[in-house]
């Protein structure tokens, strides 16, 4: 019961700071509702045993990313969105009928998943997963190609943020 | 001479293309000179019609047929056949063609070069098409001449020209890509069927084995008859889909109305010969009358507004649609002299609007206008024009000894003769009255009378290149008058098989009986 | 502890290439003046690779009865299909290389970035041709769109040049979250991200984990995310509304590279998950299910590609339609369970588009500044061999015979129509028949009409020529013999996943 | 949950949270004497014996000031700012050990507020969380000068924190744990009896990085560009008085006894000293040591180096300490993979 | 006990408000944000479905997305700032050199 009272909190949070996400007009506060959104989505991986994520997600999303974004947005100090939502309330319209289907969609299927897997006596057996060390044994066994590729991919992330974001040479 | 039987069929393709090759590599090492590179194209065209000539007494040797797999996945051959359908076909074509060039040789001036190699590179489509025994060469050959006929018109064509090359080329692709789809249905039909051997393109043999063991359901048959029917049914062009072809033979140079009203439309009847006729001939007899009946209301239809046209060219043009009409009267009469009758119509349309385009021509380059009303009594100042131009008209109206007579009375009896309507055949026949009544009517304006502008009065008659571009015409126009078993004998044993496939294939009741 | 299978060299080609990457980075950093020699670097580097490929090709034929080669745990997997589709990405990179060398010089930009970029989507590509585990996909995908948004705003201070890498980003992220959650359910539904293990789920009918019975209608949910994710990668309608702008704002050279490599790479994504994972002999429902929906798309996507295409003035747009109208025709091989058709498809179209979007390079002139068909009147008897060589690509796009265009549009109908799939052929037909309108229209432009001004006669780099003839002489070889091509494939039909 | 538990840790972090806000106290009078001492100046010496009363009366002082938001300031964030810095910067101390598991009144009592196996990592998460506070500090005042104060600090964090990180991972290489618990118990013990088996003696590299890094991380001399008062009035907290003023100041200094306080965990063998395996009680007093050392280091720099200019800086730690730091991790993994 | 469901409906929520947020959102960043958060609720599912199947491969599908994220972000604020440099502005209304 305390496990679902806490789950229902942070996800309240998460929800509410999501929503706050879209709703606010200023990027800065969009982007602390993020933050917010990261913190308790650390939580819940957290009541998920994925204890070594959850700091991850807040060392690289929180900490990382949003600063990145914060800093851009200092960078180009964006004070408010330009222009109000209502002139595009067309879109609005639209994104309604995408978000219902969206939603409905998805939670009919996952409201039909109520079988719970801990409850299968093999999987009881299983070991635990999200600890540092499972993670760091599968990141250099079976998921050593990823994990390997992951360095070329940051190479080439940080070759192309350097050529796009520096002067040009005159 | 046997020597030359195996090449024979490849240098008719190929040799255009060669001539096309030596023309841009002149160009590039020589130097420009447009002479030259006419001379040279004029020399490669006459080289081709010479090299088909002897076809006229090969016909039919399985030497000559050229048969190399190309993409043998897929069962596409590279098959090259000449039988007496496609004889004359070949001939008209690798003979209207140096001519078409000779009478371009002064009023062409620009981009010669492009201009005569797109010329060549039609030629070899053209022949191409006619030779081919496979039927994805033939789609190739097919599709590969749109694109320097496109080109003729666009660039070297009249004011509306534009307009005109886009809407000939879009009506063709339409239903040659239906073709396209039509054709992978019955190879993959013929495939499925597992008669002779393995899954092929191969024209004669499915045709064959479509004659031997007819393999297609009625409905199968009726969806391909149409899918080809409307490729080739555009090309000819059969009464609802004709209104792309008085666009293109206005807006064409000299040359390429020759062409088109030559050849081109030659290839839509040939279709129907080659592939609706023997393949698929429950069909055919099915839609024996709709198509009949589409192509008296073209012979009349045509006729009538040819009648008011005040363009040479345009009433020409509608001229074409009213004869080809013939032509499909004729084919789907399903009876021995219909069908001959058909294909010799198809050779003297050729000849004679050939003929009667080049005569446009030769008074367009003179006064810049195609107007009826702009001329009048030219058989003053061009006596010898005028001759040869009511000679020409005559054989298109159909006047005894000459040529259009034998086609349009065969087509007539024919048509008469078979299981359809005799309605059919009496309709037509106010088509050859009609005929004679614009036809002449326009000779009449232009020819006699008082001279009655005064740019007319000193205009040249006929020079001697032009002389040499009408008169074989003339000459030929009158030898199939009066001698046409030399064309017919070399037909008749082709149209006589596939008349036994049609009749053999006869549907117990058909829907014709039931109209007569 | 299990033992690693590791093999390397079945990786070589991704290997050679990414260090052929670093290596062209380095190179150019050393020295400044290095257009040429990183063309050359490069080239070399794809060569090798290309080399290498056949190698695995040949070793891949003569496995034939053990299956694919796996490596890496299974992250990896090698086969015909993924070397086919390799080889179209080296393809790809080879001419995009010698492409853009002219954009390079003659704008001063860095040449070095640019390569090394060039080649890491290219690796990211291949990985998604080689995947054997969602992960791959998704990494190869994010690799080779990174790179590609990086090079799609190449042109720094332009503005087109950087909307549309703006929009190219913010569109393709959009569609990875769709791809990641379509991953995630299916991962949910099955218990597994490898491939070869969900298909064998899907088989069975039970989740890898639990061995009870899956919930399938996660799996469906998971399959129309994953359907959507890909739908805006290969831009089908009615995802594709990002396309025409981003690949009008790119620099030429690179909108050659985006049009053709990361659709491929899509594609061959798309059919490793669908057609191989989702196959009907796994789940015939499933199967169905998506067909149909495909179907529909494929349909949509011919029909607005080519309908919006006839009313475009600008050559690149005009491409960007048809680039969309193609991956509908791709599409319908694709329904027909037939990758040899695809591939085959993708190889054409790829060889014909780059030569096409080459042309354009020249004929737009420095900065792409003449993309307006408007600009282009009277070109054509100016410019003979270039208009003449865009004339052969754009006939190729529409089908027209002895070119490729027709070789692969033909060979994917007839498939489609073997399969049953009549109404679609017949809609895709009818649609080229259109497409040729627009596809002759910029020779209407070059050839008959009047110069409005007068343009200087375009010029262009030796590079730039030597793309252009090898992407024409591709054409017609494609076009004329495809012969050992298709022979190839044939055989390669008999090796698929296992 | 066994009631003793709840209270054991009621104590501790009761006995942590006053000697940790203590201590913070104390630190500023150290500083400012230790300047003092330094600029070859007195500091201040009159309130209470030694000055020693000091701190009480700045608190004070704090409490009285005139709180002053500026007209155009963002009100919300203006407010929040301070308190986002500080509560990261404290919440770290909870899963900082300062002693080994003791024995006290029957009870294994762990030296530490909480213990997680990747307390590492939960150190790295909050301390990265620490900036936001600075930045919006920096935006929400609406004035140039904190603008910048703001952008500098998160260019700055982003471009250290990953030295920072690599310096880290050398370590974690070695202990083959994220458990700071278990990274000092590595350290335990001698070689030949003489030299403590302390990283720092197998990773001198990874030490200096390490040291270098968080330095910039806390923004202190000679990295304090975002507060840098000759270009920039004061940075991030120009517009801040009275408390809020003080709340910040508390952050920069708890963030300063953190970042000892890994160095020493890292580092120099944490709680490790003569005679801890038979007296646990002594870990907390070497541990505090070792951190007062740190401590004088930061304002012995301070005292001594001057500011860096911010295109030096960034230069510094994109060329200079992160290809250092990459080659430091290839070193200590061979290291690691020829000792073990 | 919080069963799997619960953390399915919390991210397909998220996911949704995300997907919601770039179609409604006119500022480049905000919509880059809303991305990011449809990237995090994918995570979520990814991390609920491994803990409850006890199988670690979906939490490293989880470490390899964010290494993307934080790739994505890095250059997609890159071309911002490119953008930014050249229009003083990021609202989407704006740029609108090619048409949509």
């Amino acid at each position: 019961m305390m496990e679902q009272a806490f789950f229902l909190i942070l996800a309240t949070l998460a929800v509410g700071a999501a929503l706050s996400v879209i709703i606010q007009r200023s990027p800065l506060y969009s982007a602390f509702s993020l933050i917010g959104v990261f913190a308790c989505l650390a939580g819940t991986y957290i009541m998920l045993k994925a204890q070594f994520l959850g700091a991850i997600q807040m060392i690289v999303y929180a900490g990382a990313i949003m600063v990145l974004f914060v800093f851009v947005i200092m960078l180009l100090n964006i004070r408010k969105e330009e222009t109000a939502l209502d002139k595009y309330r067309y879109l609005w319209l639209l994104s309604i009928p995408f978000a219902a289907t969206l939603i409905v969609e998805v939670l009919y299927t996952i409201l039909k998943v109520t079988s719970d897997f801990t409850s299968l006596p093999e999987m009881a057996k299983r070991p635990e997963v999200g600890d540092s060390q499972s993670i760091g044994y599968g990141l250099y066994t079976g998921y050593l190609m990823p994990f390997e590729l992951t360095s070329i991919l940051i190479l080439l992330a940080i070759v192309g943020s350097v050529i796009l974001a520096r002067r040009e040479k005159d | 001479m046997n020597a030359f039987k195996p090449y024979i069929l490849n240098a008719l393709v190929f040799l255009p293309l060669l001539g096309t090759i030596i023309m841009l590599m002149y160009d590039q090492i020589v130097g420009k000179n447009e002479e030259s590179l006419r001379r040279i194209a004029l020399f490669f065209s006459t080289l081709t019609f010479i090299a088909s000539l002897p076809l006229i007494w090969w016909t039919g040797d399985p030497a000559l047929s050229v048969n190399v797999p190309w993409v043998e996945n897929l069962g596409i051959n590279y098959h090259l056949e000449v039988d007496g359908l496609s004889l004359w076909l070949v001939l008209l074509t690798t003979m209207l063609m140096p001519i078409a060039i000779l009478s371009g040789w002064t009023s062409v001036h620009d981009k010669v070069r492009e201009y005569l190699a797109f010329m060549l590179v039609l030629e070899t489509g053209m022949i191409g098409v006619f030779l081919a025994m496979d039927m994805i060469l033939f789609y190739l050959f097919w599709e590969v001449m749109l694109v320097p006929m496109y080109f003729l018109i666009g660039v070297w064509g009249g004011e509306r020209r534009i307009y005109a090359a886009i809407k000939f080329v879009l009506y063709t692709m339409v239903g040659s890509l239906l073709m396209l789809v039509a054709i992978i249905a019955l190879y993959l039909l013929h495939g499925d069927a597992q008669v002779g051997g393995k899954a092929t393109f191969d024209i004669v043999t499915i045709t064959k084995n479509l004659a031997d063991s007819n393999f297609l359901s009625f409905n199968q048959q009726y969806w391909m008859f149409l899918a080809f029917g409307l490729a080739f049914a555009i090309k000819v062009p059969l009464f609802p889909f004709h209104t792309w072809l008085p666009d293109a033979h206005v807006e064409a140079p000299t040359a390429g109305s020759v062409i088109l009203a030559g050849v081109l439309l030659k290839m839509g009847t040939y279709g129907f010969m080659r592939f609706n006729l023997p393949m698929f001939p429950e069909a055919a007899h099915h839609f024996a009358v709709p198509i009949m009946v589409l192509a008296v209301i073209g012979i009349i239809y045509g006729a009538l507004v040819a009648m008011v046209q005040p363009d040479m060219k345009k009433l020409i043009a509608y001229s074409s649609v009213s004869h080809l009409g013939f032509v499909m009267l004729g084919m789907f009469a399903f009876t021995d002299m219909g069908m001959q009758g058909s294909l010799y119509q198809m050779l003297n349309h050729g000849v004679s609007s050939g003929a009667l385009f080049l005569v446009v021509g030769i008074i367009y380059e003179r006064r810049h206008t195609r107007q009826i009303s702009e001329f009048g009594g030219l058989a003053t100042p061009m006596p010898v024009f005028s001759t040869l131009f009511l000679i020409i008209a005559f054989s298109s109206i159909g006047l005894p000894l000459l040529n259009g007579f034998v086609g349009e009375f065969l087509i007539l009896i024919g048509t008469f003769n078979s299981t359809y309507s005799r309605a059919f055949a009496a309709f037509a026949t106010t088509g050859v009255i009609l005929s004679a009544v614009y036809m002449l009517w326009m000779v009449q304006r232009v020819v006699f009378g008082e001279i009655t502008s005064e740019k007319n009065r000193n205009l040249p008659d006929l020079n001697l290149r032009e002389k040499f571009v009408l008169v074989p015409l003339v000459i030929l126009i009158i030898f199939m008058g009066v001698y046409p078993s030399f064309f017919l004998n070399r037909t008749a044993e082709q149209v006589k098989q596939i008349r036994t496939v049609v009749e053999k294939n006869k549907p117990s009741n058909p829907v014709a009986d039931n109209l007569k | 502890m299990q033992s690693l299978n590791l093999n390397y060299y079945y990786v070589l080609p991704h290997i050679i290439l990414s260090i052929t990457g670093i290596m062209s980075l380095l190179f150019g950093a050393f020295n400044k003046q290095a257009h040429r020699d990183l063309v050359f670097i490069n080239s070399a580097g794809l060569i090798t690779a290309g080399v290498s490929t056949y190698r695995l090709w040949n070793l891949v034929s003569s496995n034939a009865k053990d299956g694919p080669l796996t490596a890496f745990s299974g992250m990896v997997v090698l086969d015909h299909m993924s070397l086919a589709f390799i080889f179209i990405f080296l393809i790809v990179a080879f001419l995009s290389t010698l492409l853009s060398l002219n954009f390079l010089e003659d704008e001063d930009q860095s040449p070095e970035e640019f390569n090394s970029l060039l080649l890491f989507a290219t690796v990211g590509m291949m990985l998604m041709a080689s995947a054997g585990d969602m992960v791959m996909v998704f990494l190869g995908l994010e690799i080779a769109s990174i790179a590609t948004y990086v090079l799609a705003g190449y042109r720094k201070t332009d503005l087109r040049s950087n909307e549309s890498a703006l929009k190219y980003f913010i569109l393709g992220s959009f569609s990875t979250a769709f791809l990641l959650y379509g991953m995630a359910l299916v991962y949910g539904a099955t218990g597994s991200t490898n491939l070869e293990t969900i298909s064998n789920a899907i088989k069975s009918g039970n989740n890898a984990i639990t061995a009870q019975p899956m919930v399938m209608e996660l799996l469906y949910v998971g399959a129309g995310m994953l359907l959507v994710g890909f739908g805006f990668k290969i831009s089908t309608a009615p995802f594709h509304v990002w396309t025409p702008d981003v690949y009008q704002g790119a620099p030429t050279s690179v909108t050659a590279f985006m049009a053709t490599g990361p659709k491929a790479a899509a594609f061959v994504a798309f059919l490793r998950i669908f057609v191989f994972t989702f196959a009907a002999s796994y789940s015939f429902q499933l199967h169905t299910t998506w067909v149909n929906l495909l179907q529909v798309l494929a349909i949509l996507t011919m029909i607005i590609g080519n309908i919006v295409a006839l009313s475009q003035t600008d050559i690149k747009r005009v491409l960007a339609y048809s680039s969309i109208a193609h991956a509908g025709y791709a599409l319908i091989g694709f329904l027909a369970d037939d990758w040899i058709s695809v591939a085959f498809y993708m190889l054409t179209y790829s060889i014909m588009n780059i030569g096409a979007f080459a042309v354009v390079s020249v004929m737009a002139g420095k900065g792409d500044e003449k993309t307006e068909l408007e600009n282009w009147a009277g070109m054509g008897f100016k410019s003979l061999g270039l208009s003449i060589a865009l004339l052969v690509f754009m006939l190729s796009m529409a089908g027209m015979p002895l070119t490729g265009g027709f070789m692969g549009k033909f060979f994917i109908f007839k498939t489609a129509w073997d399969k049953g799939f009549h109404i679609i052929v017949i809609v895709a037909v009818l649609n080229s028949a259109i497409s040729v309108y627009y596809y002759l229209r910029p020779m209407v432009m070059l050839f008959f009409r009047d110069e409005n001004e007068t343009n200087p006669t375009p010029l262009m780099s030796w590079t730039t020529y030597v793309t252009i003839l090898l992407a024409l002489a591709g054409t017609f070889y494609l076009g004329i013999m495809p012969g050992r091509l298709f022979s190839l494939l044939e055989v390669a039909k008999d090796v698929l996943v296992k | 949950m066994d009631i003793y538990k709840l209270i054991e840790w009621v104590v501790k972090i009761g006995i942590v949270f006053l000697i940790f806000m203590h201590a913070l106290a104390y630190i500023v009078l150290l500083e400012r004497r230790l300047l003092g001492f330094i600029q070859m100046r007195l500091g201040p010496n009159r309130v209470g014996p030694f000055g020693l009363l000091q701190p009480l009366a700045d608190g004070i002082k704090f409490f009285f000031k005139e709180e002053i938001i500026p007209r155009d300031a963002d009100r919300t964030l203006y407010i929040i700012a301070p308190v986002v810095a500080l509560v990261p910067a404290l919440t770290t101390i909870a899963v900082i050990p300062f002693g080994d598991t003791v024995n006290l009144f029957g009870r294994q009592i762990e030296l530490s507020i909480t213990r997680v196996d990747i307390s590492m990592l939960v150190i790295l998460a909050l301390t990265s969380m620490g900036v936001y506070g600075i930045v919006l500090a920096g935006w929400s005042s609406n004035n140039k000068y904190s603008l910048m104060g703001g952008l500098r600090s998160s260019a700055q964090m982003i471009s250290y924190e990953l030295s920072l990180s690599l310096a880290i991972v050398g370590v974690v290489i070695f202990s083959g744990s994220l458990d700071l618990v278990q990274i000092a118990k590595e350290q335990m013990g001698t070689w030949g009896g003489i030299i403590p088996k302390w990283n720092i003696f197998t990773q001198p590299i990874g030490f200096t990085l390490f040291l270098i890094s968080v330095i910039a991380e806390t923004n202190r001399v000679p990295f304090d560009l975002p507060e840098a008062e000759t270009e920039l009035v004061a940075g991030f907290h120009t517009e801040y008085s009275s408390m809020k003023f003080a709340i910040f100041f508390i952050a920069e200094y708890a963030n300063m006894v953190t970042a000892s306080a890994m160095a020493t965990l890292l580092f120099l063998g944490g709680w490790h000293g003569p005679y801890v395996e038979k007296f646990p009680l002594l870990g907390p007093v070497y541990f505090t040591m070792k951190i007062l050392f740190f401590l004088v280091l930061y304002i012995w720099l301070r005292g001594t180096l001057p500011r860096f200019r911010y295109d030096q800086l960034m230069k510094f730690g994109w060329k200079f300490m992160i290809p250092v730091a990459l080659a430091n991790v290839v070193l200590v993994a061979a290291l690691a993979l020829f000792l073990y | 006990m919080v069963p799997l469901s619960w953390y399915l409906a919390l991210s397909a929520v998220l996911f949704t408000i995300g997907a919601v947020g770039v179609f409604v959102k006119r500022n480049v960043i905000s919509i880059f944000m809303c991305i990011e958060l449809m990237l995090n609720a994918v995570n979520l599912t990814l991390i609920a479905f491994s803990s409850f199947y006890r199988e670690v491969s979906g939490q490293l599908f989880v470490f390899i997305v964010m290494t993307v994220a934080a790739a994505e972000a890095g250059v997609g604020l890159a071309l911002v700032i490119a953008v930014f440099r050249n229009r003083e502005s990021l609202n989407t209304d704006d740029i609108n050199l090619l048409k949509l």
